[in-house]
């Protein structure tokens, strides 16, 4: 276990890596020069170019990468120019929405997909069954940005049932939560449907059912146990997937996330929360990786060290 | 095969010689991080001379399929050397391998996974020719598709057909004519046959016998299947553990069997025509040791009624005792049977579950 | 988030635009309307405007003193939020930092050589000539505590004397606004104020016509009709500073030729667009600033006319059309880019093919910036409510924004910067306007109305010109 | 010999091996491609029919209702958009550069993906490493992040999109490609071949990359509805393609915000979409029943 | 065992009635429409204390046979006609709540792979004392000793300790001990074995059918052992009936079965077994079964069949008993079904194949 996980480490830092160049490159390659929306469209070259200098745009690339990289080391990722104070902090303040956001998100398609998964398994090929699989291959289709309006318009406007924006109640993420998970849910339903299908179709359920083991217990007990390797590992991709895919959903329900914040700053150039909000992005991605792969030891009794 | 050989005289020279061959497999270490050295043959010697049958037997994991990979080149050898008709495999570069090639070819266990799915019967059969070009030309391929389907007992028309709509023996057959379209010397047939029925399994080693007869084909044969081994095998060597542990012709091998897991071997196969006899019946007991972690010593010994304080200390080499050519790797193979009959007798006393169920049956 | 832990009571007001940073000398939002919002709240001016006429702010009076001076005396009993007193060497002090920092408000400093404070209740400034506009300016000098003044955590959480003090602010979502209840004008109606930023516009309209929200400005022309008539809901509408322009670039080819120009001008049927597209929400321009700003003067709108279009192009050499491209920002204003889409529309009538290029911000400003464009739509503001901000800076030739050189107008308009308000001053800025009008610098289709839309409840509210109402005076029913 | 040719019949009824196996294909399968054909013949034909341009405006008419007529008297089945352009002529042109988008996308995607993923999953060792940590690298970045960046850097065009999005994507094809080339490597056939003396590209042309393709083309019936998905999002966020092209991801962008008040506008290419996106995802699904026997109900 | 002709008459034999009993039964696949038979009409008396052998070829219908017997057929697979009882009871109309009840006491059974036929999430403890707990209502603590005791007379050494191993962690060898064991739990009147032992190693395998006849002999049970392997069958079973395309064509006493067969497909099947004494070439059986559905009229065995003659070609032989029966063992009934039953026979001891 020990050197399975420092084996991931590795392999997680080299990701992490290869993020963060990634991001450095590709953010400087967008053209559009910071120190112009610094100073606004009225300043003289001087200025522009005190600005430049006081944000290190002046250095060479390789120069201005290799201090990068020794900010991160240093736990230090620039400061914003847009919003002042240290990038990364701006970032860690907002990450919380946004983990909010993809966990409640997260808990509503758990929820859903796997009661519609399980009852589309006990009856495949009935009407349910059939209006899941189509649904969830509509519910993929959807632009999240219009189903979102549409949800505002038919349950702020319409019903007056929740609030559109964020007022503070606990109900405020319940739209934008379902908008981010709908296409998933529909998805997860389907894998649960068909691991559950997969597995009760399975030698050892028969055993069960030659031993007497009702119908019931089959499927939630001895087939469950099964599909929840599988689904354990796609919950934590669904994560990452989640707080990735949060950046519409966030600019659509106005939610003081880290998705908003990025773009926010992609459009203003502001090169340290960019970098900042991404790395945080990998990072959570990577640590719910690792996450999965450790829960998976617990949960799968067959696994070794050697499975890695 | 001994029984039925009417082919051409049988060249005495050895086609393929094996020597201290250790082949296997590199896992993940236990740490996790450096790979580790699993040698699923563990220096086996063998020889096989051209037209002859040489059977390996053994039970499942004791490293039959790994030698049968490193023969025909699937596997880089850990140490040893393989030598068909006198080049040796593993120091010869990838262009001399290849014109060994078409000499060297190897039926699988399973005819269904072993053919392309996906290519129609002519394909199969002819995808040799467009390897080792210039062997059939393009244009006579049709027809000698079809003369190989007839060799092997397949109608012709078969030929544009794709695999699914062939039965398991039909594949198998199929799979030996495209085995044969090269005009190998060795076939190395891996469970050739263990996959099939019985009725179908008659008709493919008639086969095999009928083309060594007609080819002069050797064949290196693989197999847990004694009442098959016996059959057609020259030689039999058993194997254990990725070591061979007896070795003879047919007739010495079964009929005055050497290496107490030999014994074992032979008494616990079902047959249709002896009834064991539970008096008589070797019981092995435990569990076969991992190739990973063999046994110190005598390979066996952890599982042997026969096992003595020398056999944890003292490999026994592959050993010839006196007349003929039936060596055993014993310590205890001079002995006679009887001496050995007792001293299992005394083992089954020795604890174990086997004892218990005796008891109860 | 947004609103969350604003007290009851608090007044929710949703502006169009996020604010980022309320540093009241950034550059970047020197002229940022959702700034100056929030700004104004929180920092006192010397001079405030109400309507169209100059009040007494921080400063209780002031006065000129010859052509190249001017004294300002404060009103006693202002305190910063932190409770100390706001002196003559505060006001000194920002005006010395606003005059190092460099952005859209440069120019309006530019004149003024330096300010001192006699003593705690004086300030004099010098100018190096007549400043007519000095009072006007100085509407958008934000006082802040003299050790403040560059301190970079004014981004986040400012010191100023205004009615209302930060209480939360997360960029680009909202700002948290409380009551200073030691105010010198008086506690503001509401104990406090709320701010959230809700970009997507059904959302927003949703929020309004829900409660969710008591204010929302601007509600996009093409929206009115959902908040109109709506329950509890009041609509008012006041023609804004704000406007479209299209310049052309005219150090290019073929836009170097002022026929051409006005050939593109006729060939747009502007009164349709505006009636079509904006309806209530704009209103046709009749000069290149809106009508409500100071030094105004109306000109002869182009005659929608294409076969005149057409025989201006041939004039020039282009009987067959051209091909050009324009460029904007979506976010520029409200239905920007159905703007666009219908003038080059109109074009495409008379044979000119345009490119439309809908860039992001920070490539827009880019290419603005090294007149690497053939046409530029944007919307612009006047802040200060005077033609001097716009006219006096835009159309400079030193200032080059748009590749036009006109030396009668530069002296035009170096006369009217130094003269005082009056009607000297305006006709000199209605000279300036007729002639960029006539030459076709530009196109100038709308000026924004802007539309409030607040629950019927509140009280107090007076909708501005400039965008930023004083929300200090808002209560509720 | 004593089994003759003679006695050996074909047995017909197989079910070892699904190939080739004709299997019933449901009705949903018909119907989904019968929904897919009938949009790409809109695609192909509609606009000759039914033309668009994109350029004329015609303010007095817009936001008309479906089925309104307009000044001229023609009658606006879907509608017409905020500026007064027919909203079915719109989603004709505009399920061309959809469709093409997306077909195009997955196409490049697909190609390279299938190229790395072939390679990485026959061979292993190191050129597996490094296209597997290249892979993780560029899945622990958020893709519509990288499309926003990408898109950025190289401006609005329909190219452009296409490469962007593609680039996005090739990994999700270039592990599909790995695992089946992964499985494949291991069996025997492929053994025989080696043995046969076949060479590397051999192997991996003749009996690797067939058993890729099933695969492959069950993702790809995914991804071409992902794809139509991000192309909208792309919109949305203002980069996506140029103004004076139309295409149902930005329609459903411009129009979202008159989802109130001119609901058609937004919602008719979202249904549009929603319909070819399900469709050919309805015919992927069959695509793998078929495919994999298992998988059946 | 006994078997009977069409018209059900019953052997003679002092055996106890049977324990299950299968009469014409007929089992389909596909049953909309175009049914495709697989088992047709097989008649099988499971009798307590005689193990019951199951051979033939793959796809003979051996498994599909045993599975209707625990009402476990997969989906798709119906019982066309014919009857199913058990313990005395026709299971025809039987809930599911009924099959249950009958699970595991009456029938139980032992599946071909131990490694699938085990629930890999679960200890084998868990998944053996899993039957006492639901079945029984045993306590927690009651239901583990039990479960550790039954470990231990399956011979799995170290029962304790095993009980909270996960399948993967035990040998083939152990696991199907494990499974064995779990089918014991309840001391089913009827013990069905589904090639118990294909998976395993020759010398696990010996061990194995060792156990299993033991248990066997202990208790007391009926039991089926199926099996493509005519070896295996050899060594445990006392009866054997022999299957081919859905039918049984041949039944009888093991030694009656193997010395005399009277079927010529029966016969077949030993002499494709490589015999010592008989080296050269072997003598398989020619061709290959039909598939289901594309049966031949008249006798399935027919186009293989060197006997063959028209009335084959046009009449299924019913399974009579032998007229001749011969001496021996009373115990079962050799019954055959094929029209030339005399002439295979006579040429039994011939190594000649007609031609
Ligand atoms: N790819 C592999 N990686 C690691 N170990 C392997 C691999 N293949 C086989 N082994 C191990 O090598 C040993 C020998 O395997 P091999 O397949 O040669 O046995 P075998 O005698 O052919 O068995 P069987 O009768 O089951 O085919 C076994 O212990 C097996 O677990
Ligand atoms: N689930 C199923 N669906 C369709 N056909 C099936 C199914 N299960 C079995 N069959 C068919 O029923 C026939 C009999 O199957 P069965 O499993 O009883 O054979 P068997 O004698 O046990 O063979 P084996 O020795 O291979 O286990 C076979 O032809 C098989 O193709
Ligand atoms: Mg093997
Ligand atoms: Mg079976």
């Amino acid at each position: 276990m020990g050197a399975f996980l420092a084996k991931r480490l590795a392999q997680a830092v080299v990701v992490a890596f290869g993020a963060l160049t990634l991001v450095f490159v590709i953010v400087r390659a967008v053209p559009g020069d910071p120190a112009k929306l610094i100073v606004g469209p009225d300043a003289s070259a001087g200025q522009l170019e005190s600005v430049r200098s006081d944000f290190g745009l002046d250095d060479p690339l390789w120069r201005q990468y290799v201090d990068h990289l020794g900010g991160i080391v240093r736990g230090d990722l620039g400061d914003s120019w847009r919003l002042g104070g240290s990038a990364l902090t701006n970032t860690l303040d907002r990450f919380p929405a946004t983990l909010t956001l993809a966990l409640a998100a997260l808990v509503l398609t758990v929820a859903i997909g796997i009661t519609l998964g399980m009852l589309c398994a006990r009856r495949p090929g009935k009407v349910l069954d059939l209006v899941v699989s189509t649904g969830s291959l509509a519910g993929q289709a959807i632009p999240s940005f219009w189903l979102g309006i549409v949800l505002i318009l038919l349950f702020a406007r319409h019903l007056d049932w929740l609030p559109a924006t964020v007022d503070g109640s606990p109900a405020a993420v319940l739209l934008p939560a379902f908008t981010l998970s709908l296409p998933f849910i529909g998805w997860l339903a389907r894998l649960v449907r068909s691991s559950a299908l997969e597995e009760g179709a399975k030698d050892y359920a028969r055993t069960a059912r030659a031993k007497g083991v009702p119908e019931g217990t089959i499927q939630y007990v001895h087939v469950g146990r099964n599909i929840a390797i599988p689904v354990v590992t796609v919950l934590g991709l669904l994560m990452g997937n989640f707080i990735a895919n949060a950046v519409i959903i966030e600019v659509v329900f106005s939610w003081p996330g880290i998705g908003s914040l990025m773009v926010d700053a992609i459009t203003n150039r502001d090169y340290a929360v960019v970098e900042a909000a991404i790395l945080t992005i990998t990072l959570s991605y990577i640590v719910l990786n690792l996450f999965v792969d450790v829960v998976y030891f617990v949960i799968d009794p067959r696994l070794t060290p050697e499975d890695a | 095969m001994s029984a039925t050989r009417t082919g051409p005289p049988v060249a005495d020279a050895a086609l393929l010689r094996i020597r201290g061959l250790h082949a296997g497999y590199t896992v993940p270490g236990r740490s996790g991080l450096r790979r580790r050295r699993v040698d699923a043959v563990a220096g086996v010697d063998l020889t096989v001379r051209a037209g002859q049958t040489v059977c390996v037997v053994g039970e499942s994991g004791c490293g039959k399929s790994t030698l049968a990979r490193s023969v025909v080149g699937l596997l880089e050898p850990f140490a040893g050397s393989v030598s068909f008709a006198g080049l040796d495999l593993a120091s010869a570069g990838r262009r001399q391998r290849r014109r060994v090639a078409h000499d060297l070819q190897m039926v699988f266990q399973d005819p269904y996974t072993s053919l392309n799915p996906r290519m129609r019967v002519a394909d199969i059969v002819a995808e040799g020719w467009r390897i080792h070009r210039g062997r059939v030309a393009p244009g006579d391929h049709a027809a000698e598709v079809a003369r190989l389907l007839g060799l092997v007992g397949l109608d012709p028309s078969y030929a544009g057909h794709r695999l699914h709509e062939l039965s398991g023996g039909q594949c198998q057959r199929v799979s030996i004519a495209r085995a044969l379209a090269l005009r190998p010397r060795l076939v190395v047939c891996d469970e050739a046959v263990s996959a099939l029925d019985v009725s179908v399994r008659a008709q493919i080693l008639n086969l095999l016998a009928d083309l060594q007869g007609e080819l002069g084909i050797a064949y290196l044969f693989i197999s847990h299947d004694l009442d098959v081994v016996r059959h057609i095998a020259d030689e039999v060597a058993v194997m254990y553990l990725g070591t061979i542990v007896e070795r003879g012709t047919a007739a010495q091998v079964f009929g005055d069997p050497q290496h107490p897991y030999t014994r074992a071997l032979l008494s616990a196969a079902p047959s249709v025509r002896d009834r064991p006899d539970s008096a008589t019946e070797v019981a092995l007991t435990g569990e076969v040791p991992s190739p990973a972690a063999p046994p110190s010593g005598c390979r066996f010994r952890t599982r042997c009624p026969l096992a003595a304080d020398v056999c944890a200390t003292e490999a026994p080499g592959l050993r010839a005792r006196g007349d003929g050519e039936h060596p055993a790797a014993c310590h205890f193979a001079g002995q006679g049977a009887a001496a050995a009959a007792s001293a299992e007798a005394a083992s089954v006393e020795a604890a174990s579950v086997e004892a218990a169920e005796e008891k109860q049956a | 988030g947004v609103g969350s832990g604003a007290p009851r009571g608090a007044l929710r007001a949703a502006f169009g635009q996020p604010v980022t940073d309320l540093d009241p000398y950034n550059a970047a939002t020197a002229v940022d309307e959702a700034s100056l919002i929030v700004k104004r709240l929180v920092f006192d001016t010397l001079v405030r405007r109400e309507g169209k006429t100059l009040v007494p702010g921080l400063a209780a009076k002031w006065r000129r003193d010859g052509d190249t001076r001017w004294v300002f005396t404060l009103r006693r009993g202002a305190v910063f939020h932190d409770g100390s007193a706001v002196t003559a060497r505060d006001v000194v002090a920002c005006l010395e930092h606003t005059r190092t920092v460099v952005s859209a408000q440069t120019p309006l400093w530019a004149t003024v050589t330096g300010a001192e404070a006699p003593d705690d209740r004086t300030v004099v400034f010098t100018t190096d000539g007549p400043l007519g506009s000095l009072p006007v300016n100085l509407t958008l000098l934000f006082i802040v505590p003299a050790r403040r003044v560059a301190d970079p955590a004014q981004k986040r959480s400012p010191i100023g004397s205004g009615p209302f003090r930060v209480t939360g602010f997360t960029p680009s979502t909202s700002v948290e606004l409380a009551r200073f209840d030691d105010y010198w004008g008086g506690r503001a109606e509401s104990p406090a104020v709320s701010m959230p930023y809700i970009a997507e516009t059904s959302t927003a309209i949703t929020a309004l016509r829900n409660g969710d929200i008591d204010l929302l400005w601007p509600v996009p022309p093409d929206q009115l009709p959902e908040v109109t008539g709506v329950p509890g809901i009041a609509v008012e509408s006041v023609p804004s500073w704000t406007y479209y322009f299209n310049w052309f670039n005219c150090s290019r080819k073929p836009f170097t030729d002022p026929d051409v120009r006005r050939a593109l001008c006729h060939a747009v049927n502007v009164p349709q667009i505006v009636e079509s597209l904006f309806g209530p929400g704009g209103r046709q321009m009749r000069a290149p600033l809106p009508a409500t700003v100071a030094g105004h003067a109306a000109q002869e709108p182009w005659a929608y006319d294409p076969a005149a279009a057409r025989r201006l192009l041939a004039r020039a050499g282009l009987g067959r059309g051209f091909t050009t491209s324009m460029m904007w920002f979506d976010a520029t204003g409200p239905l920007a880019r159905e703007l666009a889409q219908a003038m080059i529309s109109a074009w495409a009538g008379i044979g000119v093919t345009v490119r439309p290029q809908s860039i992001e911000k920070a490539m827009w400003l880019e290419r603005l910036n090294s007149l690497d464009w053939d046409m530029n739509l944007q919307t612009n503001t006047v802040t200060t409510g005077d033609a001097a901000f716009t006219i006096g800076r835009l159309y400079d030739s030193k200032a080059n924004r748009l590749g036009y050189r006109n030396p009668d107008l530069d002296a035009v308009l170096a006369r009217a910067a130094a003269t005082p308000e009056g009607p000297e001053r305006d006709a000199l800025y209605g000279d300036a306007c007729a002639t960029i009008w006539s030459d076709a610098v530009g196109l100038f289709p709308v000026t924004l109305v802007t539309g409030y839309g607040r629950a019927r409840e509140l009280t107090g509210f007076t909708p501005a010109a400039n965008n930023q109402p004083d929300l200090a005076v808002v209560g509720r029913r | 010999m004593s089994s003759t040719a003679a006695a050996d019949r074909p047995a017909a009824a197989r079910t070892r091996s699904a190939l080739g196996t004709a299997r019933r294909v449901p009705v949903r399968v018909w119907i989904g491609g019968g929904v897919l054909a009938l949009f790409v013949l809109a695609a192909v034909v509609g606009p000759v029919l039914h033309p668009y341009d994109p350029v004329a405006t015609d303010l007095p008419n817009r936001l008309l209702a479906p089925g309104e007529r307009t000044e001229a008297g023609a009658v606006a089945w879907l509608g017409t958009d905020q500026m007064g352009r027919d909203l079915l002529a719109n989603l004709l042109a505009g399920s061309r550069i959809s469709l093409l988008v997306a077909c195009a996308t997955v196409l490049v995607g697909g190609a390279v993906g299938l190229v790395v993923g072939l390679v990485s999953g026959y061979f292993g060792g190191w050129p597996d490493t490094i296209a597997s940590r290249v892979g993780d690298i560029q899945l622990a970045f958020p893709s519509i992040l990288l499309a926003i960046l990408l898109a950025g850097v190289l401006g609005p065009s329909v190219t452009n999109i296409v490469v962007t999005l593609a680039i996005t994507r090739w990994v999700v094809f270039a592990r599909v490609a790995r695992a089946s080339a992964m499985a494949t490597r291991r069996l025997d056939f492929v053994d025989s071949a080696r043995v046969l003396g076949a060479g590397h590209l051999r192997i991996m042309v003749r009996h690797v990359l067939p058993s890729c393709w099933q695969p492959l083309l069950v993702a790809a019936t995914v991804q071409v509805g992902l794809v139509m998905v991000a192309e909208a999002s792309l919109s949305f966020l203002g980069l996506g393609v140029p103004v004076d092209t139309s295409s149902w991801g930005a329609t459903v962008s411009v129009g979202r915000d008159y989802l109130g008040s001119a609901w058609w506008i937004s919602t008719m290419p979202a249904v549009a979409l929603a319909l070819v996106v399900t469709a050919v995802g309805v015919i992927g699904d069959g695509f793998r029943d078929v495919s994999d026997p298992r998988s059946r109900i | 065992m006994s078997s009977t002709a069409g018209d059900g008459v019953r052997t003679t034999g002092a055996e106890r009635s049977p324990a299950a009993r299968l009469r014409g039964l007929h089992i389909g696949f596909g049953g909309r429409g175009g049914e495709r038979p697989v088992v047709r009409g097989v008649d099988l008396d499971l009798v307590p204390g005689r193990v019951t052998a199951l051979v033939g070829e793959s796809g003979s219908g051996k498994s599909l046979t045993a599975l209707a017997l625990m009402g476990l057929l997969p989906a798709g697979a119906r019982v066309g006609a014919g009857s199913v009882e058990i313990d005395g009871r026709d299971t025809a109309g039987f809930t599911d709540a009924q099959w249950r009840r009958l699970r595991g006491t009456k029938v139980a059974m032992v599946f071909q792979d131990p490694m699938a036929a085990l629930n890999p999430s679960f200890t084998v403890g868990w998944q053996i004392a899993e039957t006492l707990r639901r079945r029984r209502g045993t306590g927690r603590r009651a239901a583990r000793e039990q479960t550790v005791e039954l470990m231990r007379t399956v011979g799995i050494p170290d029962a304790e300790h095993k009980y909270r191993a996960y399948p993967h962690e035990l040998s083939g060898g152990m696991r199907q001990r494990a499974v064995i064991a779990m089918a014991l739990t309840l001391d089913p009147a009827v013990l069905l074995a589904d090639e118990p032992t294909t998976a395993l190693d020759v010398t696990v395998q010996a061990q194995i059918l060792r156990l299993l006849a033991a248990r066997q002999a202990d208790t007391g049970m009926a039991m089926l052992l199926v099996s493509h392997d005519l070896g295996v069958v050899a060594r445990v079973a006392q009866d054997v009936a022999v299957m081919y395309a859905g039918r049984i064509v041949e039944t009888g006493a093991l030694d009656d079965v193997y010395t005399g067969p009277a079927h010529p497909y029966t016969r077949g099947l030993l002499d494709a077994v490589p015999d010592p004494a008989r080296p050269g070439r072997l003598v398989p059986i020619d061709g290959q079964p039909p598939a289901p559905g594309h049966r031949p009229a008249g006798c399935a065995f027919a186009p293989r069949c060197p006997y063959a003659t028209e009335t084959c070609r046009t009449d299924d032989p019913p399974l009579v008993p032998l007229a001749a029966s011969r001496p021996g063992p009373a115990t079962g009934q050799h019954s055959v079904a094929c029209h030339h039953s005399d002439r295979v026979l006579d040429r039994a001891t011939s190594t000649e194949v007609p031609s």
